[in-house]
């Protein structure tokens, strides 16, 4: 068939579908795909014909582009997120329980450490904290300076946005540094334990429980959690570029980083709500410290309950 | 063996019950646990129909199939299906004898007894199609010549849920001549140890060990028990509670097409052999309801957002069974 | 040796080939730039409007900046057809590496993996791997598997030079019609005396040199198109 | 070369596209890129190494100027490979006059500093061109990809100064951590030391990179060539003139078949073209350090590393400024709210701190409903997706005793007082169905009203049964049974008991389901 009866016999079919493509449907979604197929036929045709190289360019970018809103990614939309919330994060997270644990123990285990160790011997906290650095923290959860909460609603705003930037920020750097073979999370989670649990230490030492508790406790589990969720995160992915199994060291990394990636969106929720407390309750000067403790302690059982049994039940 | 009872004999049923318990106990000699598919696979087998099974490799299907055959003496056939079967492999074919200058029909495999068609998704769709009319019609055409296959015949087929590339699905309308589809878990933790213990104690490779199985009956009792299973009574409110279950199938939102009057009948005649096989002569709604799965899970098919959804037939049916009211008897 | 080429084939459920176009480091770098540029003239006309607000404004500059740093790609990347502002000044478009639009999950691990392509100060890593690899991959593409292609530029139909359709005087093989017919399409956009020049090339087809040799070319493009 | 093979595929393509073309090819034959440009770097270094101690910052500034040099190694080779052709060192050596003989001075010299450095460098040192032919040639060909050409060469130096950075942080970043070296505090002293690391640095990030940019170049040469000319084409047009005839037809013009033809051929023609050693340094930096320098270097050398005065810190703070009295926006409230009654301050300041508190009070009631709209939608998410969520959902319609189970009335209503007595008066009247059935249910009655016992009303027999044995203690359970299956041989067999069996039931009944005997 010469090229020009070719073109004139199936314009129409293509400008339909050029139609669809930008919106200006001339087609009814239902006859798309077969207009696609034979499109992909016409495409195989002309090049087995030789057409001329521009009607082959023609039909290739059309077919590309069907191609890619064809087989687009449906996202599952706000539901999914739900769902991924409650039912997959958790099971999740018990389906890769040793490298949460794992994650867990270097971040909590070397701040408990650090924690008896600065209470057994004060002047232990020099190792972890400079002396200015230990001074600040004492000045911040000094009752007599003003807490953040008592600085009215404006200051509230300001610390939420730096709470979201400074830590979920951390949150997407532990997780990316997994993939220098699990290097990132090993280094960040030990470094950033052991300053908490020397600053814990520091400030109790320095009698400061209530300010410093009362600020802390509610977000804590939260931001905590995130933290080792985005670890665990991080750790996954390195461990399949370390440990690939019986596929590509490439395919075995992707499908890691995929697994990861879902860690880490969890940890960023959890790090958001952190965020949301932190700016907003946790610097609340009009409730008694021992309230936040007890509402801090409330959360992490619930936080604890939602990964142990949430999701338990069968579709 | 034991000697017919005449079928005016009042204790039949006691004996059937017997009978029916003995077969349970022998083959649970071979294979351990999985009592809910012997069961199932008991019930079809009495109630004269074939079973899909559908389960992951190393659970003992085979020895299933050959415990059931032992027991009644019966031929056992095996043909593992492979993408290069050809229905000739399954129904036999025509031989050219030289000595004898005439053709001689060779039969296939399917002229036995009790046939496992191992993992039946693997075959081409006319291999398929074969086996499907023989346990349709009970009989093979070869070379213009009918050859009845002799009673009792039982198709047991097998197919694994994980491996679905490269494989032939059973067409939907062709899953229909299954009476039941068994579904075939993993034993539980202490049925897994004993039949490991069973497996690898005194047996040497992987041979499957069927020798502690007694033949206990031949196949005219087999029969007997299968017209005996035929005559339990069901009572009007248990018909009408199984139409009723598979009624539901049809208007149950999430299903896209329910299972027809054939899924009624078989559902029927399942439950009149299981209630043989509790031992009773008449049918309850609790026959209907621990049937029902096995019964229907085949024959429907689920509805594309039911699909994304991964509800699985199971749960539909569940449902169904919980939302239909119990009869009024 | 196969000769290179800047396409990358892949094979549709459909059974036909579709070409993408990876891209490589140097226009991913304007893009980059463009994008940057983009980023910080918004980050900075809202800081100067959120000034205004005092901490409040703070508050709310520092979720604009945590969004622009981390999510802005991700959000472009997905709802804009795979394309930041950046990639789309430059023809830019990210998909997946058969071809399928980007997801928010293999967007959001591209880009988080920055950090790491973008070691060890400047974008070494990515700028190495993206000269090592076949495509043109930085790791956080090799990682989410998406791959920076040219956008395909919209090709319309060129029209033929008007010409009188000539049969040529011997069976061409397919290759040699195409040549051709491209070389009909093409010729508007050679000057008149290289148009001339290659038709010269085929004289010994045409049996004509010069102007006259151009027309019988072009009339036997006219007649392998399919005019009569 | 034989004129059909060609080592890339020519087709139109974007400018951009042209440059990814060209690393392409760069790629693809990056081994003899590599030994050419290797050999020429270690010439070059070769030549600059009795300065190389002294004044090295002078070399990097050399090398870096004789880049231009350096760039027709990567060509030649690069210009083998479109026609298919791996070129070697030797290769190399042998065409070295060929190589050189065109446009180096000029390209050292006065072109030096081109933005189109790498785009325009074929058409001297390939095609041959210089004066106006050049200008010219170099006029048509950059009409079009000129945008594209500088924007090459602007990565080419984003490129080495981000790999320069880069290995400056690379270094920065290997040094433990307590050895407190700054490396970027070196730019302040330019030690000797501090210079040779940056010229080892600086050649090692130009020779990485300068490849890039030629090949980037050479592509666009290349693609707006097959743009002008259709080189594609004429290949095509070639083939079928060579089947169709076997005379050669070369009566394409010299220049065009030149032009196809890397290197030129080196034929007679007389150019001479400045070669020879690159331009060496002239006037190497002056002598030691002076004395006055030393000392300060010294001084510096002492702050910097002794530790008394070196402790500095640095510490980041988000910091804000205190507002010395509190904001009150409780008081500012009430103030607003009860028409200010009570001053709370004195009188100067008191407008401001009213504006001051009103505008807190719009910070917290935007921060109110913000944290407020927040909450409740993530309640109505929860609510409005509680079945999907798997949570526990009470059952609709909320489970209330069913009022028939298994068709059978079980409301406690519709039972007589004393059930035994009942069944027994009805079997005697010759109903032994309906004084079962009351039995029966009667029984099912008392578990359901009495027991708390739960039955659907699709449950059946053995439902209830099994739900049963949870509610009973094991003697009512046997006799649960007993009632179940004498009552299923009736309903679904229409097996009257035998008189005893009924009276027994009736007898076993007030014990095991007593409430109401």
């Amino acid at each position: 068939m010469r090229q020009q009866l070719f073109e004139q016999q199936h314009r129409q079919a293509w400008e339909d579908l050029q139609g669809w493509l930008e919106e200006r449907p001339t087609l009814n979604p239902e006859d798309v795909p077969p207009a696609y197929r034979q499109l992909c036929h016409h495409l195989a045709v002309a090049r087995e014909r030789h057409y001329s190289p521009a009607l082959v360019e023609r039909l290739q970018q059309l077919a590309l582009r069907l191609h890619q809103r064809i087989y687009g990614e449906r996202g599952e939309g706000l539901l999914g997120a739900l769902r991924f919330l409650w039912q997959d994060l958790p099971r999740q997270v018990r389906g890769e329980w040793r490298l949460v644990a794992v994650s867990g123990l270097l971040f909590f285990g070397t701040w408990i450490g650090a924690f008896l160790l600065v209470r057994a011997d004060p002047n232990l906290v020099h190792l972890m904290l400079s002396p200015e650095e230990a001074a600040r923290y004492v000045q911040m959860y000094d009752p007599k300076t003003p807490v953040a909460g008592a600085m009215g609603a404006t200051r509230d705003v300001m610390m939420f946005g730096w709470y979201i930037l400074n830590n979920v920020g951390i949150d997407f750097q532990i997780f990316a540094s997994g993939l220098l073979a699990g290097i990132g999370p090993l280094f960040f989670l030990p470094f950033n334990g052991l300053h908490g649990g020397a600053v814990m230490a520091h400030l109790t030492n320095q009698g400061l429980t209530a300010t410093f508790y009362g600020f802390i406790s509610g977000h804590s589990s939260f931001e905590l959690i995130g933290g080792v969720l985005s670890g665990a995160g991080g750790l996954r992915m390195g461990l399949s570029l370390m440990h690939p199994g019986r596929r590509s060291r490439v395919a075995a990394l992707r499908e890691g980083a995929r697994k990861g990636a879902r860690l880490l969106f969890g940890a960023v929720v959890l790090t958001f709500v952190a965020a949301c407390f932190e700016g907003f309750w946790s610097g609340n000067a009009l409730v008694p410290w021992k309230a936040k403790v007890a509402v801090g302690l409330a959360f992490w059982t619930l936080l604890a309950l939602w990964l142990l049994l949430a999701g338990r039940r069968g579709r | 063996m034991t000697n017919l009872p005449t079928p005016s004999d009042p204790s039949r049923i006691q004996w059937a019950a017997e009978q029916a318990e003995a077969l349970r106990t022998e083959i649970h000699r071979a294979l351990v646990g999985q009592e809910a598919v012997v069961g199932q696979v008991l019930a079809a087998f009495l109630a004269g129909g074939h079973v899909l099974l559908e389960g992951v490799p190393g659970l003992g299907k085979t020895l299933l199939v050959r415990a059931l055959a032992t027991t009644f003496q019966g031929a056992f056939a095996r043909i593992q299906f492979t993408p290069d079967l050809m229905p000739s492999d399954v129904m036999g074919h025509a031989v050219w004898d030289m000595k004898s200058e005439q053709f001689h029909l060779r039969k296939g495999p399917v002229f036995t007894n009790l046939l496992l068609a191992d993992e039946v998704n693997r075959a081409p769709a006319k291999t398929q199609a074969a086996l499907l009319e023989v346990m349709q019609e009970q009989q093979v055409s070869l070379e213009g010549r009918t050859l009845p296959v002799e009673a009792p015949f039982m198709v047991l087929a097998t197919q694994n849920p994980i491996e679905q590339e490269g494989t032939y699905p059973l067409p939907e309308a062709q899953l229909d001549r299954f009476l039941l589809k068994v579904q075939m878990g993993y034993p539980d933790a202490s049925e897994e140890a004993a039949m490991v213990r069973q497996v690898t104690t005194d047996t040497i490779g992987d041979a499957l060990r069927v020798e502690g199985v007694r033949p206990l009956m031949a196949a005219p009792e087999v029969l007997e028990l299968q017209r005996l299973a035929a005559s339990v009574r069901v009572d009007d409110a248990v018909l009408d509670y199984a139409v009723r279950v598979v009624r539901a199938t049809r208007q149950w939102p999430g299903i896209a097409i329910g299972a027809g009057p054939r899924g009624a009948i078989a559902l029927v005649r399942v439950v009149r052999a299981h209630a043989l096989l509790e031992g009773r002569d008449f049918a309850t709604p609790d026959d209907v309801k621990s049937l029902a799965l096995p019964a229907l899970r085949h024959r429907l098919q689920r509805s594309p957002e039911t699909e994304i959804e991964g509800l699985g037939s199971d749960d539909l049916l569940q449902a169904i069974l919980a939302k239909v009211p119990a009869p009024r008897a | 040796m196969q000769p290179i080429d800047t396409v990358r084939t892949i094979e549709t459920p459909e059974g036909v080939e579709l070409h993408l176009r990876p891209a490589g480091p140097v226009v991913r770098l304007w893009a980059f730039f463009v994008d940057q540029v983009v980023v910080w003239m918004g980050l900075i006309l809202f800081g100067i409007g959120l000034a205004y607000l005092g901490p409040l404004g703070l508050g709310l500059w520092f979720i604009l900046f945590f969004l622009a740093q981390w999510l802005y790609p991700v959000f472009f990347e997905v709802l804009g057809g795979g394309r930041t502002l950046g990639k789309r000044w430059l023809n830019l478009r990210v998909l997946m590496t058969d071809g399928r639009p980007v997801g928010w999950s293999p967007s959001l691990i591209r880009n988080l993996l920055r950090v790491v392509d973008g070691l060890p100060g400047a974008y070494t890593v990515g700028l190495v791997s993206t000269l090592l690899t076949r495509d043109f991959q930085r790791i956080g593409d090799i990682v989410a598997g998406t791959l920076v292609v040219h956008e395909e530029a919209g090709v319309q139909a060129p029209v033929l030079p008007l010409a009188e359709p000539v049969a040529p005087t011997l069976a061409l093989t397919l290759e040699e019609q195409s040549a051709i017919l491209a070389f009909a399409e093409r010729s508007p956009r050679f000057t008149a005396a290289r148009s001339e020049e290659l038709a010269d090339v085929l004289s010994p087809l045409s049996g004509a040199r010069g102007a006259g040799g151009l027309k019988v070319v072009l009339g036997m493009a006219r007649y392998l198109w399919g005019g009569r | 070369m034989k004129p059909g093979t060609m080592g890339f595929v020519p087709r139109a393509r974007t400018a951009m596209e042209a440059v990814d073309l060209g690393l392409g090819l760069l790629q693809a034959h990056w081994r003899p890129v590599a030994g050419v440009w290797g050999l020429q770097v270690l010439f070059l270094l070769g030549l600059f190494l009795p300065f190389l101690f002294r004044t090295p910052l002078w070399c990097l500034l050399g090398y870096w100027w004789l880049k231009p040099w350096l760039d027709r190694g990567v060509l030649f080779v690069l210009s083998r490979a479109v026609f298919g052709q791996s070129a070697s060192v030797w290769d190399f050596l042998r065409e070295w006059r060929a190589v050189h003989r065109r446009g180096l001075a000029a390209g050292l010299l006065w072109r030096r500093l081109s933005p189109l450095r790498s785009y325009v460098l074929p058409i001297f040192q390939l095609e041959g061109l210089h004066g106006a032919g050049y200008r010219q040639r170099a006029r048509v060909l950059t009409r079009q990809s000129a945008g594209a050409g500088f924007l090459l060469t602007c990565s080419g130096w984003l490129f080495t100064l981000m790999t320069l950075v880069g290995f400056l942080a690379l270094l920065q970043g290997m040094m433990p951590p307590g050895s407190r070296v700054e490396l970027w505090s070196g730019f302040d002293t330019m030690t000797l030391g501090f210079q040779w690391f940056l010229t080892a640095v600086g050649i090692l990030a130009l020779t990485l990179t300068e490849p890039l940019f030629v090949a980037g170049g050479f592509g666009l040469y290349l693609n707006r060539r097959t743009h002008l000319e259709g080189w594609d084409l004429e290949l095509a047009f070639r083939r079928l003139a060579a089947r169709l005839s076997l005379v050669v037809l070369l009566l394409l013009g010299a220049r065009s078949l030149g032009a196809q033809e890397p290197p030129p051929a080196p034929d007679g023609e007389p150019v001479v073209q400045a070669e020879g050693a690159p331009p060496t340094p002239k006037h190497p930096a002056e002598g030691p350090l002076r004395p006055q320098e030393e000392a300060h270097q010294r001084a510096q050398r002492i702050l910097k590393e002794d530790p008394a005065f070196r402790h500095t810190e640095e510490i980041r703070v988000l910091s804000y400024e205190p507002t010395g009295r509190e904001p009150h926006w409780l008081r500012s409230f009430l103030d607003f709210f009860f028409a200010k009654k009570e001053p709370a301050k004195p009188s100067g300041s008191r407008n401001l701190d009213f504006l001051k508190g009103l505008w807190d009070l719009i910070a917290l009631v935007g921060k109110v409903m913000l944290v407020g709209g927040l909450l409740a939608f993530v309640l109505w998410l929860i609510y409005r997706f509680r079945h999907r969520l798997g949570l526990p959902v009470a059952r609709e319609p909320d489970w209330e005793a069913p009022a028939a189970v298994a068709g059978l009335d079980i409301r406690p209503e519709s039972l007589p007082p004393d059930v035994p007595a009942a069944a027994r008066h009805l079997f005697v009247r010759g109903e032994p169905r309906a004084a079962l059935a009351l039995l029966y249910r009667a029984a099912l009655a008392e578990l359901v009203h009495r027991k708390g016992m739960e039955i659907p009303a699709s449950a059946t027999e053995g439902d209830c049964l099994r739900a049963a044995g949870d509610h009973l203690d094991p003697g009512p359970a046997a006799i649960f049974k007993t009632l179940t299956l004498t009552w299923q041989r009736l309903a679904y067999k229409d097996d009257l008991p035998t008189r005893e069996a009924f009276e027994g039931l009736c007898e076993a009944w007030p014990a095991a389901f007593g409430g109401r005997s």
